[in-house]
Order: structure tokens, then sequence, then C-alpha cells
């Protein structure tokens, strides 16, 4: 069954629906855990049926192989090392490194822009 | 935007339902909010905080959109996956 | 029974004062209800001089249904297409402004594009002028899919004689027998044009019982399927799929 | 177009119902479905009739050697409902003459197909 390109309305209303699963599953974290576990695994249900990218903040809040929903902190530790940020899921241990250069790259030009500007209103 | 023309493809979890009408007379009357839904049940969360498992082809329900209209949707309506739901094609009265 | 109400859902408009009694000797018969069928360009026509005489001006010109002392009164549209394209196009533009829509059988694609169409309420007479009964299994099931009525006219009957009359008599026994199959909504009328042609309901239902229907089918076809068909198109303008429906919040 | 026909379940059930007919003028097909609906819709009337779905299927004519003879010689296969058979039978008998000719009609016999109803009653296969 060729799967080919979703109409524009049906991936909108995926996306939509992506948003709405993630929020709940952030508020209902602390009583439920195991109802944003489930609900990760809609979202991803959905995604991978229709095609969709997670926007970037959602895509670092599960694991990757255990599909849990991590929240800094309570079961997921997070850490800066040589130019990576490592996911630790401590549900099953696994770690994910992503590298954050575009970051870095926009802190060095923040960092130039400023002293250009201090240095015009010097003169 | 979840609207009443697109509110039986949108996310029902997170909505108030009250099941208007079922098979099951002990089901009617029940209000609450959804909590999981699987192709055949919706799972609903009461005020008290227990949780009842409903049969969805077997009841109609009274779904309450965040801007505060209420819908009326038959369960057999929602009968798929909750992925599915979306590209299930419906016949335009 | 308790409160089994009667309607007569063909009636067929031209003038004004003549419809008025129609509907008077219809009330007077023991109807509870009815139905006026215009075409197209006479249904604007009859919608203000009902207005005018019932409401008299003060409701709105876009009511479409009226009562008198519980006796209601609901003008419909009866379209006649040439092919299926046209009947399409007809019905789309003509389904909101009328509460009731009513499509003319007969030819052997007509009965097809109607009973498949959802937003048709009513395929009248699909025998009208064929030798068979116009309507098959296929057409049964997709006429019970989308909740098309199919109607027996009583007028084919009065106007007919002899081997005509006997050969309509048959066409409804195939659609009887099709539809204790299917179970697609069936309806009884008289499509009256005078006074003449009106018949109380005890007598309609005494003559189709001795055409091989029992008891509560003529019930059905002639309260409960015209009251459900009322209801539902009542409801049409708030439904927005064939099951859902927008309340009014509370 | 023309619509597809009813599965046999819900397709009425034939009989066939072999006839001749004896009478002093020549008998074309259409006059022959006249009479038999005339007399039919007399005796039994509108609604039994309804029930028959009588159908004159073929008729042969048979006085191409004897034309001295005064009267015409005719034999036909009518088709009637399975079970409405004695009905048809009854109304058949009584037709007396038409358009002040004499005329009768005897029923052969009676059969569930077309062809055995031919080669039983109306050609005599050697």
């Amino acid at each position: 069954m060729s799967r080919g390109r979703r109409p524009k309305w049906m991936i909108e209303l995926g996306k939509e629906r992506i948003d709405i699963l993630f929020n709940l599953a952030e508020k209902e974290f602390s009583q439920h855990p195991e109802r944003s576990h489930r609900y990760v695994k809609l979202a991803r249900n959905i995604s991978t049926k229709y095609n969709i990218k997670m926007s970037m903040e959602w895509r670092r809040r599960f694991c990757k192989s255990c599909y849990k929903f991590l929240k800094p902190g309570k079961n997921s530790k997070i850490r800066l090392s040589n130019g990576k940020v490592h996911f630790k899921c401590l549900e099953c241990g696994k770690l994910m490194r992503l590298p954050y250069i575009k970051e870095k790259k926009q802190k060095r030009r923040n960092k130039i822009e400023s002293y250009l500007v201090k240095k015009r209103v010097n003169e | 935007m979840i609207t009443p023309h697109n509110i039986f493809q949108h996310e029902l979890i997170g909505l108030t339902v009250e099941i208007v009408e079922s098979s099951h007379q002990g089901l009617e009357g029940i209000k609450g909010k959804v909590v999981d839904e699987t192709r055949n049940t919706i799972c609903l969360e009461r005020p008290d905080g227990k949780e009842i498992v409903v049969a969805k082809s077997t009841s109609l329900f009274h779904f309450r959109i965040p801007e505060g209209l209420v819908v009326e949707i038959d369960g057999k309506v929602l009968v798929s996956r909750p992925e599915d739901r979306i590209k299930k094609k419906f016949r335009k009265i | 029974m308790i409160n089994v109400k009667y309607f007569d859902f063909h009636l067929k408009g031209k003038k004004p004062d003549s419809d008025l009694a129609l509907i008077n000797e219809a009330k007077r018969l023991g109807y509870h209800g009815v139905s006026i069928f215009y075409s197209n360009e006479q249904y604007n026509l009859a919608l203000e001089n009902f207005n005018k005489i019932i409401n008299d001006e003060t409701s709105p010109t876009h009511l479409k249904s009226f009562k008198i002392d519980d006796f209601s009164i609901t003008p419909g549209i009866i379209i006649q297409g040439k092919n299926p394209h046209h009947l399409q196009k007809q019905i789309r533009s003509l389904r909101n402004k009328t509460n009731i829509l009513m499509v003319d059988g007969g030819d052997l694609k007509i009965n097809r594009a109607a009973c498949e169409n959802v937003k048709v309420d009513i395929l009248s007479r699909p025998y009208y002028k064929r030798r068979d009964c116009g309507i098959n299994h296929v057409l049964s099931r997709e006429a019970a899919k989308n909740n098309v009525a199919i109607e027996l006219c009583f007028n084919d009957l009065l106007k007919s004689r002899n081997s005509l009359r006997s050969k309509i008599i048959a066409h409804f026994r195939d659609i009887i027998k099709l539809q204790r199959k299917f179970h697609f909504p069936l309806l009884i009328t008289s499509g009256a044009r005078t006074i003449y042609d009106l018949r109380t309901p005890q007598d309609i239902m005494a003559l189709y019982r001795c055409l091989g229907l029992n008891k509560e089918e003529i019930l059905m076809a002639i309260s409960v399927s015209p009251s459900f068909i009322l209801d539902y198109n009542q409801q049409r303008k708030d439904m927005v799929v064939d099951g859902v429906k927008i309340i009014d919040e509370k | 177009m023309k619509l597809k026909i009813l599965p046999p379940t819900l397709r009425g059930d034939k009989r066939y119902l072999a006839f001749e007919a004896i009478s002093q003028i020549q008998l074309p097909r259409d006059d022959l479905i006249f009479m038999i609906w005339e007399s039919c819709l007399k005796f039994h009337g509108e609604c039994e009739t309804s029930k028959f779905r009588l159908w004159v299927t073929r008729s042969w004519d048979l006085n191409s050697n004897n034309s001295k003879k005064d009267y015409f010689h005719l034999k036909g296969i009518l088709q009637c409902n399975r079970g409405d058979e004695e009905k048809v039978r009854g109304a058949l008998c009584l037709i007396n003459n038409y358009k002040g000719k004499k005329l009768v009609f005897h029923t052969l016999g009676l059969a569930g197909t077309i062809k055995s109803a031919t080669q039983k009653f109306i050609k005599p296969s050697p």
C-alpha cells in the first residue's frame, strides 16, 4: 500500500495531537507516570504513521529505546561533555548524545556582536 | 484547534466527557476526563479519581470542547485506533 | 395505540387556495401531519403564503415547517433529474432550502443516483412508467445505508385500471419483499392532487394489509418513518457528520 | 443500463403452463396476452392477478397443414408464479369467446422449465 504524502490538513492535525499529548504527559507525570509513558507511545504512533517530525523540545523528552517519558531530575540526567549534550534515561540506562554546535555558534556570534556594539558606543 | 468539525479526528484524551446513553444502564450519566484510548474503549477518570473503562461502540458521548461547546458523538464513529482516526473518511451529511 | 401519529407525506401543491383545502381536509380526516411538495420554482412562493396565513408575518421567513395546534405542515421540494450529474447538482443546491427533499423515480440511473445520495430523503415511485419495480437488491442495500425512504404512492392505484393496476400492485409486492430483506424505510402516501384523492389513514392501512403488509410494517410506514424523517431533518443543520451533532451548550 | 437481476434466493420461483388454444380466428400474440389477462382479472380481480406474475413466453402456430379446416390450432407456454398454478388454470378455462368468435383453452400440463414444457407437451421429440 503506497504510503505517499498525506494531505496537509492531516499533518497539521497530527502535529496538534502530538503537542496535546506531550503537554498532558508533562502535567500528568507527577501523579501518574505510567499514563505519560502511554501518551508518548501514542504520540510516536501518530508521528510514524503520518511521517511527522516532532518538534525539538519534545524530541529530547523521551527515551529512544524504551519510549518512556523523561523528566529531567526525576528519571533522566542531562550532562554536557566535550561538545555534546548527554541525556541518560534512568529507567533503562540508555545514553543519548546530541551535538549542540548550532547553539555554540549562536553564542559566539552574539558575543562578537555585543563587542562591536560596545566599540561603536565608545567612539 | 479542536473544533466541532474535526473533533472526531482530533485527540480525545484530556476532554471532559459525559455518557448520555449506553446499552449498559450503569454507565449512563457518568462524567469524567478522558485519560486513555484504545481501539474499542475509552478510559475515563471520574472526579473522585476512579478510572472506568467504557466501550465506544455501545454508547453516546457528550464531549465538551475547550471553548465550552458540547458535541454529541455516537460511539460507533470513534471505533478505530487513535492514530487511524485522522485518516478515517466520513460521509458528509 | 397510544399516540400514534399518522402522516400523509406526499400532497401535490399547485395553487395556494387548493393547497389549503387539501390541508384542512387532511386534518379533518385524522392525519397528524402533512407535507406538500412543490417544484423548485413554486417552493419559495408557497413558503411566503404559508407564512402569511399561519404566522402572519411575525416569525422570520426562513422557517421551514409550520404548526397549527400540533398539525404539522412541512412544504418540500420534488426534483426531476434528467441525468445523475444534473440530479446531483440540483440536490446540492436545494438541500438546505427545504426540510424534505424528494426525487421522482422512474429512470434507472436516477433511481440509483438518488439511493446512493445521503442528502436525499425520499425516492418516490421508482416503478413509474416501468415494467419492473425499478429497484433491486443493490439499490435497496444502498437505500438502507443512506436512509433513503422508498415511497409507494396510492394515487397510482387510483388512477390506473385492470392490467395496469395489477402490474403496479405487483411492483408494490416486489418493493415490500425487498423491504423485508434490507429494511430500508418504506413510506405510504396518497399523492393527492384534489380532496377527492385523500383517504382516511385507517382505509389506507386496510388496503395495504391485503397487499401483504402486516400491521407493524404499515404503522412503520405511516407514522414512524415519516416522523423520523422530520426529526432527522430538524437536526440536519447542526449535524457535522453522520453521528456527530453540535448541542448548544447548556 | 439494466438493473442486475435479483439473487436466486430473492427471485420468485416459476412454473411453466403449456396450453393449446382452438379458435375460429387467427390469434396474434398480443390478443392472446390481452385475453389471458382479461379472464384472470375478471375472475380473480386485480389484487390476486398481481401475485401470478403472468408472462406468455412463446406460442406456436400449428395450422399450416390443415388450412382447409375452419378452426385455428395454437399451442403456447405461459409462465406463472409457483403455488398459483391452479388459480391460473381455473381462469384459463373460463375463456369462451373473443370479439364474437368462439375460442377454447386447454392446459396440456405443467413443467418446471421451458425446455421440459416444450418437450413434454408441445413438440414430443421422437
